[in-house]
């Protein structure tokens, strides 16, 4: 059967099915074969808060989305292309963002009256047969039946059969597009590697699939997707959360410092913590703690001790963390807080992303305490923000907060792997004999005697001789850190405290500003997981006609020190974020501009086409 | 990297450095009278006996009038915050296994605000010591009550009367799994020196309670144990392997009772021979609980059984997985899973 | 006010309600197969019992697969924060005496972030019922291990097993003064309602702790004490005032050790016999520790004994108070200490 | 003997001493006796941290400053006119701030070689001596022993007997300022009355101290200082924590609520908690918790139970309650929050005042988490403070945080008492039926349902029949608080919480401006305790013939509606505050308005004539 194949550019597809239908391993599969096969690709989880729902409801559906292109992407896409529906409810949830004209493929046989009446459709009544799907492309094929007929050579119950329909999926959508197969059997072969009977019925299912697509007409000839152009490198697709913990890793390597992560499990940071425990034979160690409280107490405990102490959290942990924060700022020892945001307040949408931690990374402590804070803007650049984070805490001895959030932790993108030689040095130069003299002429150790240049104090471990000093959370004498009640020290402590952090922008490269065209009136600003909307809208505004200039801020404190004078560059600047504004209030409050704020609190990305809407109105208007 | 100590360790000193070189240039700012003072004395004047030398030796504090010891010390020392100094020396123990640290804390630290990291410190048996300086009261505060405070008691914040049932702190240890619980009192030197040298050779957490006076908002509280009047009446000084005899000449005894527990017996009874190291927590517990069935306060070492150290079982698993896998490399890490290569274009620069 | 409800409470119904009336509208999310439904089905089999209005009921919960609990009964409910659910019910149950008020929490939530709370609450002996679903792993964050799992446990976040001495909970609970501590199985619905009933007779805190199977990251934790081939041999049943015999048609017994705790006996040996009103905590704490010594896990109430609940002892010390002083008048309170009177300047008008 | 008294408008009094000589006790006697006199006064308790340092060194100093006048005062004084020093380190520890010309008063007895050692003076030499007082009219008094002689008739050991010197200082400033003594001899009664040779020997040694001034030369005729106008009304003295303990009974009486309070003691806001635990006939039920997440939670579950529910604690306090105020951001409950600001950050300066607290205040959660925030301004303001958050609480269902400082909570002034119907009827109006239908039109309970006019939902509390309802951290749905994942709800609830604090404004009076002349082009804007300080100062510059407005803000979130407007008026907006700026930063960052920041964060109030040149230097330049 020799069929037309059709080429497109990109494409965005939506696996969605119950909790228990395997989607995300699905997505990944998916995303692995388009990445080796050179497409660039962006990829977004979304699962529910619940472990697993009752089978068929709204609330049990959990999906994949994964855009992949022949040029450079940098969202999941606003919507998909083409929707895998392995029942009703996965069909009812996902229906209402799909454009007309989409694919839609559904498991016919899951579209039982009792499970049309579990997805919350009138009974009696399928979205198959109403005409309610009059639009879409539906490709309704018997998933089910399928897979336990191409398994049925298998030794296996009905329930484990069945439950190879996602590979079956897989085999379908691999053959629409394409896809290099045989990483997939290599990755069945080896999960299933001490029961060979279960890995041949996945690669069967697999199998059967591609197959299934290859003879059927339904598909025409698929579609073909080119490979994107890349720098040269090697690349692999790598998550968020996987990415900052390789980043904190390769840190502390380059520091020479073992790494002690001190953590309590949370949505969705608990992966880094995962990830970590696996590592233990680069001198990683995890400590899984009682509380959030004591994993930062004990990272910071271990900071004292010379290793590089990280804690890893949400936003709720980072709340509990706050009082111990301050001790760290007053300590002034290196410690990285990872806050992965979540939506909020309280418990809020656990496995859903938001932006809404920016103030409280800033100002959730009692008194003056600055922290530097740092964001990461894809799953990539997780890595390169946890290096950074690293390289402010020992360099200043200061706690750093680095902030990601649910988007980047479970999305992934393929990302160069660095040389490590690429990676910045960082020393962190323990003091090792005494620094000052005595009024008497005697050399002593002075534990808050600063560094010039970068206002850090000394950092003398124990078991350092002659260096014994004592540290503590009341305020301290300049240079010899005793206890001090006085008004002009207190007032000169603050002061420097806030100063080091400043600091810190001396040493920041200069803000990159994407203006293609060099004549941009209009900047749109971001931070964080927003980078990859802003830009694939930024490039659609262009594509039209429109220009506009876009930045991106990884370090919200101290600022780049450069930022005051590119703001001041543009007639208009607007600041979308995933919270009420809260950046924006920030650049106000700091710079004479009256920036633009554009805000969406929905616990998922910001689509494509909201941005650039909102770009092309404010640029139209300068 | 975590198993080998960051800096060489001194050797021990070949002149082991005597209480003075424990001091520091602090002045003390407890309040004149204050039991702290003993308790300091005594910690100075055991030091020495660790045969380690200062640098080696870490105190870990929260905040409370007791929570100001490490300033007074010349080792390395952190004050740190409310209720966190279990969870901060966890940190430090199990990343540097070569330190002796040590954690101090008051009956509002320990048992209120940082109960939790308490018992979990007891739960895994990290290798720290803990001096909890139980003044049943809140002294930093200025004088509210505390978890060990008696019911009934009229306090700033209770001045109707208290109305919580006080915890018993060895009981509690012992509930948590703790291998290792004494008591001593602030003015006995002796006795209290005696109970750190056994929690120092005690490989993993041993909690030590010390009955200590806060003359200002809650004088006399311990008088009872330590007046020479009473207190032979009212104090069970333990011995392991020793029968359980007190009262003047030691004409009292303690015996067991059918379901278990300990209760006074008479002066011919065959006392109960104290066995601190059985395995079971059994006994120490009914120990515990002696004051309540109208026998006297024991002091010395409940309980003291060895079982694998929280820090010494992170060091060997890392160890293991260190010699089953090799070193980390970072650039094999970074270089893991599935990969492919984008090549250079054709005649351009290698790198 | 305190001490007058707020609202006149209804009497108990006439008709009591049925278990149907304690269904709420709300889909139950728990995985197939989950422990939680059994013990949800228990709970509302088992609250028409109380004779109580559904609104005169409230249950509080922290965070976990088990804390979503409240949702699927028609009775108040609060899904408050992880861990801090024994102190929000605290600050409902003293002020609010009129009410029953039930905690549901998880291993981790209870045990974990939340083991201070429940030592207080139970060293208070505030009147709440608190339900501790034990699966020994976190659930709702899909699979680390817990402060109830065992060491050596390979979970997401321990790959190489975990390292930490579990605690036992029915231990901590008697080391920290719990008057009620019982245990039971999500699986037998009858001894799981027999203890619940035993919980709610209780003045004061109740801890039970429900062995909780968690299907998909823990399966089979308790099999042994379920599958009918092994459980006789594990699983001792309590009854106060019964002589503690298990294994097949009742052949094993538990006999007291020379040091205080229990341990298999022969089948011959007199069999200890279950005492769970004495005011001594040892007999229950040995009975905790005797799987330790090689004995079968027992399940029943291991100590009931009453002693003065803080809800009681707040709204009496209230009580006793306004009945010296009288109740309170904010003018005398705003016009009390020194006070001293600007006149109004003569002849402007008085106010 | 008859001498010349001199008048004068008003004197500033420091009584400093070691922590156990009963400054403090001497302090409050003189407080109570000038306001009984009929002057205005304004006090400032200063102690160090430790309970009792050890005896005669300097950080054991404890002092007492009280400013006196014939007219209106809003601060203890910059400087004292007359400096009591019990001992030589309590000369050293105030000398610094000391004008020449200034009385001081020495007990001679003190001034042993061993004494002055301790108080770090080189050995060997007294200050007495040494002419280093050349230019203070130095009164050297031998107290210790003229008490003790005073007190030879009673049989008291030597050590109690010496104690009396206190009573003696007293009785001794009485005279000079000609106190009334007769409530100092009643108090000494009742405070002694189990001990009534105690009381005898206290009135003994006051009234001694009192007969040393008539008899001796030294002192003259003493000074007078003529009573204040005063509104008419009754008045008495009162501290910040007592007013704010008082506040809270008030206005839970006037919603006729019971009182319950979750704490934990912490420095400087215990007092609250103690003086509430000693008011249980007021239905105010007190639990000092195991820390202070059990605190706010316990008052949370009392609020979920129908009491007001109350927490009350300092800077590291909030910090642990952050996750719990975000609870109950979710849950939309009424809670005061009261914090008692203190130096940071972490354990920082315990007993010294700051203002630094304000952004944690409002951002120190994770999420978009609004809670009203107000900040009282002086002790007697805390009264109607505490009164305002318990409108706002209730009113709104939402918590509250009431800001206080150290300063406030410790020092003390007149206060005008209020009528019990003076007080706003606050109305907790707890639902008691359905107030909605159900989708077949069957009544129904929806706790998310919302006022149209506060957007506050119904409290409904247990007990209440047919109202039976759950809530709980994660997002719900809008009406109905069911778990509500979706996107739009979430958006909707998130804006939603936001706009329910910005209503407050709607209800806020209009912000009073003091402009006497009415021609300012200066504003200087305060919020907190800065009031005192900042009134005194615009007076002096008006004094001076310099024109300068003055307008306080009470509420910081919402900010008052007329905010903007009043900022926009002046020329130069100057912001003075005991931090690094905080208040400053949200006006720029809400308001087009270039105001500028004057800080200092030395854990004390502004000096009046610090305040006064900065204004003068911005009020010549405009
Ligand atoms: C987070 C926090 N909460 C409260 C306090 C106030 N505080 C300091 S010490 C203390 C209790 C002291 O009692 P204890 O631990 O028994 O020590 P002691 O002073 O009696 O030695 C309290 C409540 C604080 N510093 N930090
Ligand atoms: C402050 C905070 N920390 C961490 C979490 C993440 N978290 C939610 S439930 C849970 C543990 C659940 O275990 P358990 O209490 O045993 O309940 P189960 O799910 O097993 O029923 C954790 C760590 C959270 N929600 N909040
Ligand atoms: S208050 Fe009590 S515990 Fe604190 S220093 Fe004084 S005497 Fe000691
Ligand atoms: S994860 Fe475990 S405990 Fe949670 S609902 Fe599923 S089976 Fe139950
Ligand atoms: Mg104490
Ligand atoms: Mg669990």
């Amino acid at each position: 059967m020799s069929q037309r194949v059709t080429s497109v550019s990109r494409v965005v597809i939506r696996f969605a099915g119950d909790s228990g239908d395997g989607m995300q391993l699905v997505g990944d599969r998916f995303t692995a074969q388009s990445t080796l096969f050179g497409n660039d690709v962006s990829t977004f989880p979304d699962f529910p808060a619940e472990i697993r729902a009752p089978g068929g409801t709204l609330p049990g559906v959990s999906a994949f989305q994964i855009q992949f292109a022949d040029h450079s992407v940098s969202t999941p896409g606003d919507a998909a292309d083409v929707l895998v529906a392995m029942n009703p409810a996965a069909l009812r949830a996902n229906l209402g963002g799909l454009p007309r004209g989409a694919d839609v493929i559904v498991d016919t046989d899951e579209f039982t009256g009792r499970n049309l009446v579990k997805a919350g459709y009138p009974a009696g009544v399928s979205p198959l047969a109403d005409g309610s799907l009059a639009g879409y492309r539906v490709h309704a094929v018997a998933l089910t039946a399928l897979t336990v007929g191409a398994l049925r050579s298998f030794d296996l119950p009905r329930r484990d059969a069945e439950r190879g329909r996602n590979m079956f999926a897989l085999g379908l959508l691999s053959w629409m597009y394409h896809r290099p197969t045989e990483a997939t059997v290599a990755f069945l072969r080896e999960k299933f590697a001490r029961r060979p009977e279960l890995a041949a019925a996945n690669v069967a299912a697999f199998t059967a699939g591609w197959n299934y697509g290859e003879t059927t007409e339904s598909f025409g000839g698929g579609y073909r997707v080119a490979s994107a152009p890349r720098e040269p490198g090697r690349y692999r697709t790598i998550t968020g959360n996987r990415a900052l913990a390789y980043g904190l890793i390769a840190a502390a390597d380059r520091a020479g410092l073992p790494l002690f992560l001190g953590s309590y499990p949370i949505t969705p940071a608990s992966d880094i913590l995962h990830e970590l425990s696996r590592q233990r034979h680069f001198g990683v160690t995890t400590f899984q703690a009682e509380d959030e409280i004591a994993g930062i107490g004990a990272a910071l405990g271990a900071s004292f001790g010379g290793s590089l102490g990280v804690t890893t959290t949400s936003g709720p942990g980072l709340a509990l963390k706050s009082e111990t924060i301050g001790l760290a700022v007053s300590l002034e020892l290196p410690l990285v807080i990872v806050d992965v945001q979540r939506g909020g307040p309280s418990t809020g949408l656990p496995t859903k992303t938001e932006q809404s931690d920016l103030l409280q990374a800033l100002y959730g402590r009692n008194g003056e305490s600055p922290v530097p804070v740092l964001a990461a803007s894809s799953p990539g650049d997780c890595f390169g923000a946890a290096v950074e984070a690293v390289r402010i805490a020992v360099t200043y001895r200061t706690p750093v907060v680095l902030l990601s959030d649910g988007y980047l932790a479970n999305g992934s993108e393929p990302w160069r792997v660095p040389e490590v030689d690429e990676l910045p040095v960082i020393a962190p130069a323990f003091a090792t004999g005494p620094n000052a003299v005595d009024a008497d002429g005697t050399p002593c150790f002075q534990p808050y005697l600063r560094d010039p240049d970068t206002l850090a104090r000394p950092w003398a471990v124990p078991g350092t001789p002659g260096l014994e000093h004592r540290v503590g959370g009341l305020e301290k004498a300049d240079r010899t850190g005793e206890i001090s009640y006085d008004a002009a020290n207190h007032d000169h402590m603050v002061r420097t405290r806030r100063a080091k952090v400043d600091r810190i922008a001396r040493g920041l490269p200069p803000l990159v500003v994407d203006d293609p065209g060099g004549r941009a009136e209009v900047l749109v600003l971001g931070w964080g997981s927003t980078a990859g909307p802003i830009a694939a809208a930024c490039t659609e505004v262009r594509a039209a006609g429109g220009a506009v200039a876009r930045a991106h801020l990884r370090h919200l404190d101290p600022f780049p020190a450069d930022l005051g004078e590119l703001l001041g560059r543009y007639r208009r600047v607007l600041v979308p974020e995933m919270n009420l504004g809260q950046l924006a209030g920030l650049l106000r409050a700091r710079y004479p501009v009256d920036v633009e704020s554009l805000t969406q609190v929905r616990g998922m990305p910001f689509k494509v086409a909201e941005l650039r809407t909102a770009i092309e109105k404010v640029a139209a208007d300068v | 990297m975590s198993d080998t100590p960051l800096l060489t360790i001194a050797e021990r000193p070949a002149s082991p450095p005597s209480a003075r070189d424990f001091r520091s240039d602090q002045e003390v700012r407890w309040c004149p009278g204050c039991g702290d003072y003993a308790i300091l004395a005594a910690v100075q004047g055991f030091l020495p006996e660790l045969g380690l030398r200062r640098e080696n030796i870490v105190f870990v504090s929260g905040i409370g009038c007791s929570s100001r010891f490490p300033y007074y010390l010349d080792t390395y020392g952190m004050h740190s915050i409310h209720g966190r100094a279990p969870a901060i020396a966890t940190g430090l123990a199990v990343s540097r296994p070569d330190l002796s640290v040590w954690v101090v804390t008051g009956d509002g630290d320990a048992l209120s605000i940082g109960g939790n990291h308490l018992i979990h410190a007891l739960r895994r048996n990290v290798n720290l010591k803990i001096l909890l300086f139980n003044n049943r009261i809140y002294g930093l505060t200025k004088g509210q009550y505390s978890p060990t405070s008696e019911t009934g008691k009229i306090t700033k914040s209770t001045p109707e009367g208290s109305l919580d049932h006080p915890f018993n702190p060895v009981s509690l240890a012992l509930g948590a799994e703790a291998g290792f619980v004494a008591r001593t009192l602030d003015s006995d030197r002796k006795h209290l020196t005696s109970v750190l040298r056994a929690a120092a050779a005690h490989e993993g957490t041993a909690l030590v309670e010390i009955y200590q006076n806060c003359n200002i908002f809650n004088d006399g509280a311990f008088e009872r144990l330590k007046a020479p009047g009473t207190r032979d009446e009212h104090v069970l000084r333990l011995e392991h392997g020793a029968p359980m005899r007190y009262g003047p000449a030691g004409v009292r005894t303690v015996v067991r009772d059918p379901g278990g527990g300990l209760r006074p017996g008479a002066a011919d009874d065959a006392a109960v021979v104290h066995d601190a190291h059985t395995s079971d927590p059994v006994p120490a517990f009914a120990l515990s609980r002696l004051p309540e069935a109208g026998g006297p306060t024991p002091i010395g070492v409940f309980r003291s059984v060895r079982r694998p150290t929280y820090d010494g079982a992170v060091a060997e698993q890392g160890r293991r997985v260190r010699a089953a896998r090799g070193p980390g490399s970072v650039a094999d890490l970074l270089g893991g899973g599935d990969t492919w290569t984008v090549p250079a274009p054709f005649g351009s620069e290698a790198r």
